[in-house]
């Protein structure tokens, strides 16, 4: 056994690398459509959030990532704001991410297209602003003079809809969907601890189990986590989109990892013995 | 903060305002009572009253207007049962005693027609700025099918207040705190401050003996972040004193850099150890070498003299990003003894892994001033020490108070949630 | 001189960051006004901020272009991909669609370039991970053996399947009304032990901030003055 | 414009992908297009985004106090005088303002957020002791009625009755100690010994020896967890991301966009493959 651990262990990384390239590749040919998923407590929080308000109620989804995160929270800005337009709730989006702006106002037209929302009456697309926890601060005093002009260029304060939106405290809900920071403690420290509004968001898969304590704390509620969370929101409004199409890909590429993981170790083990350390 | 109720059925409330009159006279609502809010811009009043026997039947409405005797307005509404001052919303030391047995209800504006109006007069947009606020008249009315009654009119105008009072424990902790790190530091620059030793050291002289015993050269890295960052700080502290052990030993050491400022302040360090170890001819200007600020071209570089020299050991110290991956993974694949020390918590995970001993965030910071000795950072340690110590405590008492007071009763019934009052309003985040 | 140089600085920076800091203790309108004037100041300063950082960039990149220093060729490519967004974006007025909601040459440029690029940055590290996991996550010690238990549980409850696999043939997962399952294991995991961890750094990491910003304030923390007199 | 897009699309993700193979030209051609090109991107939102719209239209409007602006536009010209060694130090004004104006924020938001909120959060009653109002029991006994009447009524929808014993259940943990209860108060504790343990290790003006250093030991096993979790999850954000580049080439090899995908790979694998072959012998030490 000890000499084909050695040898496995001495094994170039690129077949490595293939492998999880097959593994990766194969379900997006081959739809595998494995079952099982079902919606955490914190996904349902959220969903159940943006179903009980109120039709018309405001929200304001920033959108605080770019490009590099946008596999996973792209499918969840996605299936977050088809609830919303859904709801007839008013949506204003910005976003604290410079690299993210032009990909945030395609998600942002595009669910409102699909809804038939009315820009300007039923969402508004604000942009980008720099200085991070100083946007917050400003749109927590005026938000029609943070953003004297939506991203497009036109007034705010000529937008039908941002009449009735002045400070960051008039919505009813804030969600933030973050890669990082600036992100979600972001908004909590600098905004929603201090303003005073209800917080929900998402967030990378590598950033959750660093907002559990503000899911815990009840500084936030529900937390989206992930491209899997994406998913399981898509089942809860019943609309499959791109998440739920990536998780067999996925889940295949997880199982890779832990048998990578578990075979690494035994072969540590194994070899450990006869000849001191790796 | 403020429990303020609008209004939506507002015809119901215009029609209550301009009939109010005389149907069978309930009996006189006591202890009413209008006063300006605590600690706020002067956009809001509060009224209080006691709760009366007959609350379950009866509605009460706050009236309000902008001279004696009317016109007046509904300002807010509530049933009987509801809004007690336990709710306010404030803190124990602010507004009245919090129980269920005085209502409270806050007042910013009143409904005129179809329109709202706020107390304080509203910001005029262009010139930014507003007109003074008006006296107010306010009275309770008490409204139920068996009769109703009014309270005479009190006159009061809303007032700003100069400080949050409901952030008074906030602006405690602030004020300690900064004391607390200014005298230890303080301290720290009179005399020695004790800090434990960093078990993760003690990894580092085995490393080095290592690498003197197989002839073969030590990498250290100082992280991806500026000289700026406490982490790097820390990290080229450390360096300082591994580079003592090198002189001393006579082995190699190699610190490949990604910022030129950083790689001249380790320059400078090292040469200082090995002045200090008594061997200045033994040092190598070249040690310190600067590779790429690109981050994956640093990686590749550093990944790629890793596999060829197949160093001794390699010292992970200061700030990281996703490069920990692969500079870890490569390093334990050449069967280095590796000592990772960040406070990236992201990317601790992937050290903790890789590498056989790992300084966990603070423990960086810790290792560093341990080493230097430098007072600032030991007194900053030491007083974050304090403010843990003092966290520690309240954690305990206030555990300990939560815990009994599920069993504790107070004259006789069980209080509402009396723990939490009292004791936790200091950890309220207002 | 030496007043301008540095002890202006430290006053600047007591004053301002005393100002914003009881600022939140004091509720009037003046007060609000105040907060919003300096935040708006601040996204101004902000902007040269960023400024500051291309154009050290930029210097960088120029002097190796003009020493034809090695790798000068790739300079180039930064010079020129900056040159490229800028006059499209220019030309565009800085809107990523056209009036007729087709993207503009500006909204073009960044989907067919920044996006890809950026997104393949972190998705080589997958595998990488891949290969890591494989070659260098060892349980070392118990402590390590803990992280990676933890971890292959994550891995496994991530994936709904495995819930399949849990539910159907373990068939241990109703307790009092409530389905226990691989979702619940994980989502306990993070929200309870992690969370704890998470918070106990937390509270040193906080400390430490504020310890740093109460330095910066009163000038024991003086990094950001730079070198020289 | 879009087949050019989709070429250019495939084509970087492709020369940023050639990095498994090894640090190659094609990679570094990748690479710093892409800092240009953030560059390039970043300044036009600052410019439209933050100079027209923050401070040019305000210069240009009619708001009586306008000049004001000029204020912050000032303190950040200064900071742009880094680039002047003479005059470098004016830059330290500017610093100043940024970095005081930061400071003095943090320090009453991170007090609340990450400090005393946090605590509230773990000071909880360890055990909790039933609620026995009136109103408790009350809620249970409606609870356990609905929870009746679903199973009566459907006896097929497996999901409702769940949710109604669910329901019932929550509501019995409130005015009985139940085994949920149970485990919230479990919950709690577990919070609690870990923010403990955990805060006990990062604790450093004492010697971690006897008690101090089991609850140190404990504390590093709640931090292991929070790392294995980390781990466990930073995995799944990469392979997303991987994923997400995979499907995007997929797209991408579709006839509409001239078969991009297949056409680049097998054009970059040929001239990777001559680099080699030139290379050969040469020292040659790639990213193991």
């Amino acid at each position: 056994m000890e000499p084909f651990f050695r040898k496995l262990l001495a094994m170039d990384r690129r077949w490595i690398f293939l492998c999880l390239g097959v593994a990766v590749i194969f379900p997006t040919f081959f739809k595998l459509n494995l079952p099982g998923l079902k919606a955490s407590p914190n996904v349902q929080a959220v969903y159940d959030l943006v179903e009980n308000m109120p039709e018309g109620s405001k929200v304001l989804v920033s959108f605080d990532f770019d490009p590099a995160s946008k596999p996973e929270l792209a499918p969840q800005a996605t299936a977050v704001l088809r609830h919303l337009f859904r709801k007839k709730h008013k949506v204003v989006a910005m976003g604290l991410w410079v690299t993210g702006v032009t990909m945030a106002k395609d998600i942002v037209s595009r669910t409102a297209a699909e809804a038939n929302a009315k820009y300007g009456e039923d969402y508004v697309y604000l942009g980008w602003k720099p200085g991070n926890f100083a946007v917050i601060e400003n749109m927590a005093a005026d938000i029609h003079n943070c953003f004297p002009k939506d991203n497009d260029g036109k007034e705010t304060a000529s937008l039908p809809m941002m009449k009735g939106i002045r400070k960051l405290s008039e919505f009813d809900l804030v969600v933030s969907l973050a890669a990082g920071s600036p992100g979600i403690d972001t908004w909590i420290a600098y905004g929603s601890d201090k303003y005073h509004f209800k917080m929900t968001g998402g967030t990378t898969a590598v950033n959750v189990a660093s907002m559990a304590q503000y899911v815990q704390a009840g500084q936030m509620t529900g937390l989206i986590g992930a491209m899997r969370g994406a998913a399981e929101y898509e089942m809860l409004i019943n609309q499959k989109g791109d998440a739920a199409a990536g998780m067999d890909a996925i889940s295949l590429g997880h199982y890779l990892i832990v048998a990578l993981v578990v075979l690494g170790n035994v072969a540590y083990f194994v070899t450990r013995g006869s000849k001191g350390g790796a | 903060m403020l429990r303020v109720l609008w209004l939506t059925a507002l015809a119901a409330g215009i029609a209550a305002a301009q009939e109010t009159p005389s149907k069978a006279a309930l009996p006189p609502v006591e202890g009413v009572a209008f006063e300006d809010v605590p600690a706020d811009n002067g956009a809001a009043i509060q009224a209080t009253w006691k709760k009366m026997p007959n609350d379950a039947e009866v509605t009460y409405r706050i009236m309000v207007a902008t001279s004696e005797n009317g016109p007046w307005f509904l300002a807010a509404e509530t049933p009987g049962t509801e809004n007690f001052s336990q709710d306010d919303g404030y803190p124990f030391w602010m507004g009245p005693p919090k129980n269920r047995e005085l209502h409270y209800l806050a007042v910013d504006g009143y409904q005129a027609g179809e329109e709202r109006v706020t107390l304080m007069p509203p910001e005029d947009p262009k010139t930014k700025t507003r007109k003074p606020t008006p006296d107010y008249w306010f009275k309770l009315v008490a409204e139920s099918p068996a009769g109703s009654w009014e309270s005479p009119a009190t006159k009061l105008k809303p007032e700003w207040n100069l400080f949050n009072w409901a952030r008074l424990n906030v602006f405690l902790y602030m004020l300690a705190f900064a004391g607390i790190i200014l005298a230890f530091i303080q301290i720290a620059r009179g005399r020695q401050l004790f800090i434990r030793r960093i078990a993760g050291l003690d990894a580092v002289d085995e490393a080095v003996g290592r690498a003197t015993e197989m002839g073969k050269p030590i990498f250290y890295l100082t992280g991806r972040n500026g000289i700026t960052d406490v982490s790097t700080v820390a990290a080229t502290l450390i360096l300082g004193e591994i580079a003592k052990k090198v002189a001393t030993y006579d082995t190699t050491i190699k610190v490949p850099h990604t910022d030129p400022i950083v790689m001249a302040v380790c320059q400078e360090i090292t040469r200082e150890s090995y002045i200090a170890a008594g061997r200045p001819d033994s040092f190598k200007p070249d040690s310190n070498f600067f590779v790429t600020d690109d981050q994956f071209g640093y990686t590749a570089a550093v990944d790629g003299m890793m596999v060829r020299e197949k160093p001794a050991a390699c010292f992970y110290m200061g700030y990281y990003y996703a490069e920990s991956l692969l500079l870890a993974e490569t390093g334990a694949s050449t069967g280095a003894i590796q000592v990772a020390g960040t406070d990236a918590d992201h990317q601790l995970p992937f050290f903790v892994t890789a590498c056989d001993y790992t300084l966990i965030g603070e423990e960086l910071y810790a290792a560093g001033a341990y080493l230097s000795k430098e007072p600032v950072l030991v007194g900053t340690l030491r007083g974050q020490d304090i403010g843990k110590a003092v966290i520690l405590a309240a954690l305990l008492v206030l555990t300990a108070v939560a815990t009994i007071g599920q069993w504790v009763t107070v004259g006789g019934k069980k209080p509402y949630k009396w723990s939490e009052i009292w004791v936790f309003d200091f950890l309220k985040g207002s | 001189m030496v007043f301008l140089k540095r002890q202006l600085p430290l006053l600047i920076c007591f004053v301002i960051g005393t100002v914003t800091a009881l600022q939140y203790y004091v509720p009037t309108n003046f007060s609000a006004e105040m907060s919003e004037g300096l935040s708006n100041w601040y996204i101004i300063v902000s902007m040269f901020a960023a400024l500051l950082g291309f154009v050290s960039v930029g210097m960088v990149h120029t002097k190796k272009i003009q020493r034809q220093e090695p790798g000068w060729a790739y300079s180039t490519l930064v010079i020129l991909g900056f040159l490229a967004m800028v006059i499209v974006g220019f030309v565009s007025g800085g809107k990523e669609t056209t009036p007729d909601g087709r993207p503009s040459s500006y909204g073009w440029l960044y989907n067919c370039t920044l996006v890809p690029l950026q997104a393949t940055m972190f998705a080589i590290l997958g595998f990488y991970v891949a290969s890591a996991a494989f070659r260098s996550f060892r349980a070392k010690s118990f402590d390590a053996g803990v992280l990676l238990a933890t971890a292959v549980i994550v891995l496994l409850g991530n994936v709904p399947f495995t819930n399949q696999v849990w539910a159907g043939w373990l068939g241990i997962h109703d307790v009092a009304g409530v389905k226990i399952e691989m979702t619940d294991i994980v989502s306990w995991l993070i929200g309870t032990p992690n969370a704890a961890a998470r918070r106990g750094v937390t509270f040193g990491v906080a400390l430490g901030a504020i310890a740093t910003s109460l330095k910066i304030i009163f000038g024991i923390e003086r990094a950001y003055l730079g070198g020289g007199d | 414009m879009e087949i050019v897009g989709a070429w250019i699309a495939v084509g970087l993700t492709l020369f940023m992908f050639s990095f498994l193979y090894k640090d190659n030209p094609f990679y570094k051609v990748g690479e710093n297009l892409y800092v240009g090109i953030t560059i390039g991107y970043f300044v036009i939102q600052l410019w439209y985004k933050t100079w027209i719209d923050k401070v040019w239209d305000v210069l240009t409007g009619q708001a009586h106090d306008r000049f004001v602006i000029l204020i912050p536009v000032l303190i950040g010209a200064l900071l742009l005088t880094r680039f002047v060694p003479k005059i470098a130090w004016m830059s330290r004004w500017a610093f100043a303002f940024v970095i005081g104006y930061g400071a003095g924020l943090a320090i009453p938001a991170t007090l609340t957020t990450s400090v005393v909120i946090q605590a509230q959060a773990t000071a909880k009653p360890l055990v909790t002791m039933p609620d026995r109002s009136p109103g408790a029991a009350k809620a249970t006994e409606n609870a356990k009625a609905a929870y009746d009447k679903a199973k009566e009524g459907a006896a097929k929808e497996d999901e409702k009755i769940r949710a109604a014993r669910y329901r019932y259940e929550q509501s019995r943990s409130v005015s009985e100690y139940t085994f949920l209860t149970a485990y919230r108060d479990f919950t709690t504790i577990v919070i609690f010994v870990g923010v403990f343990c955990v805060l006990f290790y990062f604790f450093f003006s004492i010697e971690h020896r006897g008690p101090v250093r089991a609850f140190s030991r404990v504390g590093i096993l709640f931090l292991m967890i929070y790392f294995g979790a980390s781990y466990g999850n930073t995995v799944m954000g990469r392979l997303s991301l991987l994923y997400g580049r995979v499907l995007d080439l997929k797209d991408y090899s579709r006839q509409m966009y001239g078969f991009a995908t297949p056409v680049i790979l097998v054009l970059m694998i040929a001239v990777l493959a001559a680099l080699h072959v030139k290379n050969k012998g040469k020292d040659e030490g790639h990213a193991a």
